[in-house]
């Protein structure tokens, strides 16, 4: 198709796929109405049931624990797909490209960026460790802690290393936090059954809403999310930021 | 007066989802995407879904504009 | 209302076992990585998958005599309201997981220490998309097959994309993901739309609550999306552009998981919801109409992918238009919307899909020796070359649905059940069939002959030979998995098996009965006629056909001008631009919505 | 109200397809996804909110606290928006390995899966 051919069908089509959202959109209920009775039978049963008091949390990992499961594998996936696709290829070599110029040192971090990377980086810890720990008492939880966790390591990372890069090379650490998050979630699951309940139960103690230590599994499997999530996005930027370091040579031996 | 606030941050997302998809270079789009993420926070902030909202802010707002300049910076490297 | 958090019923535990073994030695391998040697991980891949296997297939034995329902977390439903997420596995589900199975293993032998490279991450999507199959064929809850469609669609098209060193492969995965997250964006809206109108998310109690009421526009309208995007996965006509672009491209054992299981999963997810969740609020005539489009879909689609089968020379991409010639012959066969009809699909769905791995691999082994030893003509090469080729002569004939394969068999079924519509499923399919199977053939000794274009890529090359040729972990995934399609022809009385289940699929009421922990049997097994001479006939003439289109083929200098003239347009159209992709699905979208307007309203 | 809240999701879809068929960078592409896919999520949200109800957070609220939004609808648009991101990674990996191959970005000089490679 030519590029008007093409808008056109498209204006057609997306018109009467508009339409059709537009209808099927009008048969919900008015906008603000209370939707269902699961949404009540789980906010009501979310604390007396699990002493969670985030009702999210309670649904994301325990009622429906099954779907956040399958969530963090899907992150998993991704993670391993971004490693096996920036892999480094058959036809690719890795220098930084300063290495480029032959005259040119590599900087050392500048003290600025060190200075920022000091104050920043135990900011970033105190404020993830406090999302993921207060999951089931408040809105955050693992995955949110996980990527300020993770962008607290990436500080760090920018700040001592990147420019070092071979001295440091985190790569091995970040897949075993990225396995034993997701593996750790399967185990909690495994748990509920040699416990002799069922898959995913919630088999631990539950404490009393609004402690920190309240939700039996619920902060636990926060816990290990988060340890999936840090090493995970950890890894996926590492992957992407290593890519600027990788030069491929086409087979008439270019650079590009 | 919630509903107010919720009218107009619906405009917002509206519009800066809008200009998200019509700036055509990718390098202003990854700014505008993340203002369109900051957007959608703060809407799903005022209809009461904090957690979303969290989540919304470090994945829309924080990590894809990261990763996408990650990609660009890449992209751009002069041949 | 204090629900009970019961403990499950003993000997259910197998379910959640399935799929957490092979997502837990997945997190094992990427975790670990480079740090466990390549023997090892390979060992404990394949045992992770044939362990999944041995458990869907425990799994299944139980459904057979009854619904295995197994609630995660032990959240029963209280007081009509389900709270929890639920598996409700009936034989058909079971059958598709344990296809699954049974492919990931045949991918991951045949694919032993290919991906060095990668370390164990490799093996670990297989395994991932393994357990996400199996959670798709599974689950009794909406949200939780969207969630487990999107995480097949993510490994699926990672695996595409290995081959990242070529343009093609990375374009085959990128079109495999954009294509397939706008299906997953649709059903998501689907699945929103009857959470807002039945205030569930749970597939019995959805269909409970619209049983008996005329669909109205919002029920429509989320039937219509939710059948597009589980067809964007399945690769029904328009929105199947996709589809040989990831297949051309993947690696072989990826392919098989696309090819053999991806497609079902999809045809799967459309014929789920519907016998769960929509049917009870379909009246007669209505369900007349919905057969009418569901049909012509599928008439078309299997029209499209065997004219295409017909006009491409690259070989994988071929076997890809192949398959979704098959699509439309089952999406055809699901629109009779008739129990043993269904039984048929299930059938020739579980046959081709061995078959189609196996012929994915044997194609993969010739182009490997090719490769391996330079040799342009292939005469004479050895036992290993023998046996590949032998592979494909043996599955076009099982193709062709001749007995005793299990497809022939389910053909039969589909076209008994056809009724007054047999006439035009025959036609279909000995045009499906004739045309599809002649394609491969004339490929097949084209390749042979050293002339065909499927030239592969370096990267591939290196990667792949570095195993080794003769090897038997080659050989043996493609040999068994065609015995396996032969193996199941030769159950005694599979057209009944297959009528039962499907009938215990179909039945809405027993459904729910089993999800809210009614005791019910089985429905009582519908006895099927058909068998006699007649068909035997026909299977026969089809297969002679095929060898004769195939010979027409091969002498192919006179008529490609001719094919080319009749299907240069409808070649245009898979060139993999992909925002005409992206046109088509959103066209085929809106298109859906109006016809299943004008059907059910 | 009604119309306004509905009215944003189908445009944002819709408008976000508009780009992914209209765009000639993949990386526009990918960012035209998300936009679609917030879709998604505001349409989760709107379908689970509760007119003057408060969020379902339970701490510090007296034992009946009145009206409270949808928790189930957050906790899917929660794993909506994972899943998103995981989706627009995965596609920007492949971006960056495409354009090292063929040094373009554009769809239109992309459309080669060529039927014929020889």
């Amino acid at each position: 198709m030519t590029d008007r051919t093409r808008l056109r069908v498209f204006l057609v089509a997306a018109a009467g796929l508009a339409v059709a959202l537009g209808v099927g959109l009008a048969g919900l209920p008015r906008f603000g109405s209370p939707a269902s009775t699961y949404a009540d039978v789980i906010n009501a049963l979310a604390v007396p049931l699990r002493r969670s008091t985030d009702a999210v949390s309670a649904v994301t990992l325990d009622f429906r624990g099954i779907d956040t499961l399958f969530e963090e594998f899907i992150l998993f996936a991704a993670v391993a797909g971004v490693s096996i696709l920036l892999r480094p290829l058959s036809d690719e070599i890795g220098e930084m490209p300063e290495d480029q110029a032959p005259d040119r040192r590599v900087p050392p971090p500048s003290p600025a960026v060190g200075l920022l990377g000091t104050i920043l980086a135990p900011l970033l810890v105190v404020a993830g460790l406090e999302t993921v720990t207060h999951g089931q008492v408040s809105p955050g939880g693992g995955f949110q802690g996980g990527v300020v966790l993770a962008s607290a390591l990436f500080v760090v990372y920018l700040a001592t290393s990147y420019s070092r890069a071979e001295r440091f090379q985190p790569g091995g650490l970040l897949e075993a936090s990225d396995g034993a998050g997701a593996g750790g979630y399967v185990i909690v699951g495994v748990v509920g059954l040699l416990a002799g309940a069922a898959f995913l139960s919630n088999t631990v103690s539950l404490g009393q809403p609004g402690n920190l230590i309240s939700g039996g599994t619920i902060p636990i499997l926060n816990a290990v999310v988060a340890v999936e999530v840090a090493g995970g996005f950890v890894l996926l930027a590492k992957e992407f930021l290593d890519q600027t370091a990788v030069i491929r040579q086409d087979r008439g031996g270019r650079r590009s | 007066m919630r509903d107010a606030v919720i009218a107009l941050a619906l405009v917002w997302v509206a519009a800066s989802g809008t200009a998200v998809v019509l700036t055509r270079d990718p390098l202003h789009q990854a700014f505008v995407a993340g203002f369109f993420g900051l957007c959608l926070a703060s809407l799903y902030l005022a209809m009461q879904a904090a957690d979303v909202a969290l989540s919304q802010l470090v994945v829309g707002a924080v990590a894809l504009p990261f990763v996408i300049l990650l990609s660009l910076a890449k992209v751009r490297k002069p041949e | 209302m204090i629900p009970a958090v019961a403990h499950p019923a003993p000997g259910t535990v197998l379910a959640p076992l399935a799929v957490a073994v092979p997502l837990a030695a997945a997190a094992v391998l990427a975790g670990a990585n480079q740090r466990i040697p390549a023997l090892w991980r390979d060992l404990l891949g394949s045992a992770a998958a044939a362990t999944a296997t041995v458990l869907a297939g425990v799994v299944l034995s139980q459904a057979a005599h009854r619904r295995v329902v197994y609630w995660f977390g032990g959240w029963r439903p209280v007081h009509g309201t389900v709270i929890g997420v639920d598996y409700a596995v009936d034989p058909m589900g079971g059958a598709l997981a344990v296809l699954a199975g049974v492919l990931a293993l045949a991918a991951l032998v045949y694919s032993r220490r290919f991906f060095g490279e990668t370390g164990g991450r490799y093996p670990a999507l297989v395994l991932v998309f393994t357990a996400a199959s199996i959670d798709f064929a599974w689950t009794g809850d909406l949200f939780n097959m969207f969630v487990a469609f999107e995480l097949v669609a993510v490994t699926g098209f990672i695996l595409t994309g290995f081959y990242a060193e070529e343009e093609a492969p990375l374009q085959g995965a990128i079109n495999f993901a954009v294509l397939n997250t706008v299906g997953g964006l649709v059903v998501l809206t689907g699945v929103a739309l009857l959470y807002g109108h039945t205030g569930t998310l749970n597939l019995a109690q959805m269909g409970q609550t619209l049983a008996g009421h005329r669909p109205g526009g919002l029920v429509v309208v989320a039937f219509a999306l939710l059948a597009s995007g589980f067809l964007v996965k399945a690769g029904s006509v328009p929105w199947h552009f996709w589809l040989p672009d990831a297949y051309g491209t993947a690696p072989a054992p990826a392919s098989i998981l696309i090819a053999g299981v991806t497609s079902e999963l999809g045809l799967f997810g459309l014929a789920r919801t519907w016998e769960t969740v929509f049917s009870g609020a379909v009246a007669g005539s209505a369900e007349q109409r919905i057969r009418l489009v569901l049909g012509a879909l599928g008439v078309l689609t299997a029209l499209v992918g065997t004219a295409m089968a017909l006009a491409e020379d690259h070989p994988r991409r071929l076997l890809a238009f192949v398959v979704i010639a098959h699509l439309g012959v089952y999406l055809l066969g699901f629109s009779l919307l008739r129990t043993a009809a269904l039984g048929g699909v299930a059938l020739l769905a579980a046959g081709d899909g061995f078959v189609k791995g196996a012929l994915f691999l044997a194609v993969g082994i010739i182009r490997r020796h090719r490769r391996a030893t330079g040799a342009r003509a292939l005469r004479g090469e050895g036992p290993a070359i023998t046996i590949a080729a032998g592979v494909i002569v043996l599955g076009v004939l099982c193709l062709s649905d001749l007995p005793p394969f299990s497809s022939s068999v389910g053909k039969d079924l589909l076209v008994a059940t056809a009724g007054s519509a047999g006439p035009l499923v025959e036609a279909v399919i000995a045009v499906t069939v004739v045309g599809s199977g002649a394609a491969i053939l004339a490929s097949a000794v084209q390749v042979w002959q050293g002339h065909a274009v499927d030239n592969p890529s370096p990267s591939e090359d290196a990667a792949e030979t570095a195993a080794g040729w003769g090897n038997v972990t080659l050989l043996a995934p493609p040999v068994v998995l065609l015995a396996a399609a032969l193996g199941l022809g030769l159950v005694p009385h599979l057209a009944d098996h297959a009528a039962s289940a499907a009938a215990s699929f179909a039945d809405r009421p027993g459904y729910h009965a089993a999800v809210y922990g009614a005791a019910r049997r089985a429905v009582a097994r519908p006895g099927t006629g058909g068998g006699g001479v007649e068909p035997l006939v026909i299977d026969g003439a089809e297969a002679a056909a095929s060898v004769l289109a195939a010979a027409a083929l091969v002498s192919r200098r006179r008529i490609a001008p001719v094919l080319g003239r009749g299907t240069g347009w409808l070649r245009d159209l898979h060139r993999g631009h992909l925002g005409d992709q992206l046109t088509w699905a959103v066209l085929g979208m809106a298109a859906m919505a109006a016809a299943s307007g004008l059907a059910l309203r | 109200m009604t119309v306004l809240a509905f009215a944003v999701v189908v445009w944002l879809f819709v408008v976000g397809l508009y780009g992914m068929v209209t765009s000639r960078n993949l990386i526009h592409l990918v960012v035209c996804l998300s936009v679609a896919q917030s879709a998604t999520d505001l349409l989760l949200l709107e379908i689970g909110y509760v007119g003057h109800g408060h969020a379902p957070v339970f701490v510090d609220l007296p034992k009946h606290p009145g009206p409270t939004v949808d928790s189930i609808m957050q906790a899917l648009s929660l794993t909506d928006v994972v899943l998103g991101a995981a989706v627009s990674a995965l596609l920007l990996a492949l971006s960056v390995q495409v354009h090292k191959r063929t040094g373009t970005l554009d769809p239109d000089e992309l459309r080669t899966v060529e039927p014929n490679r020889s």
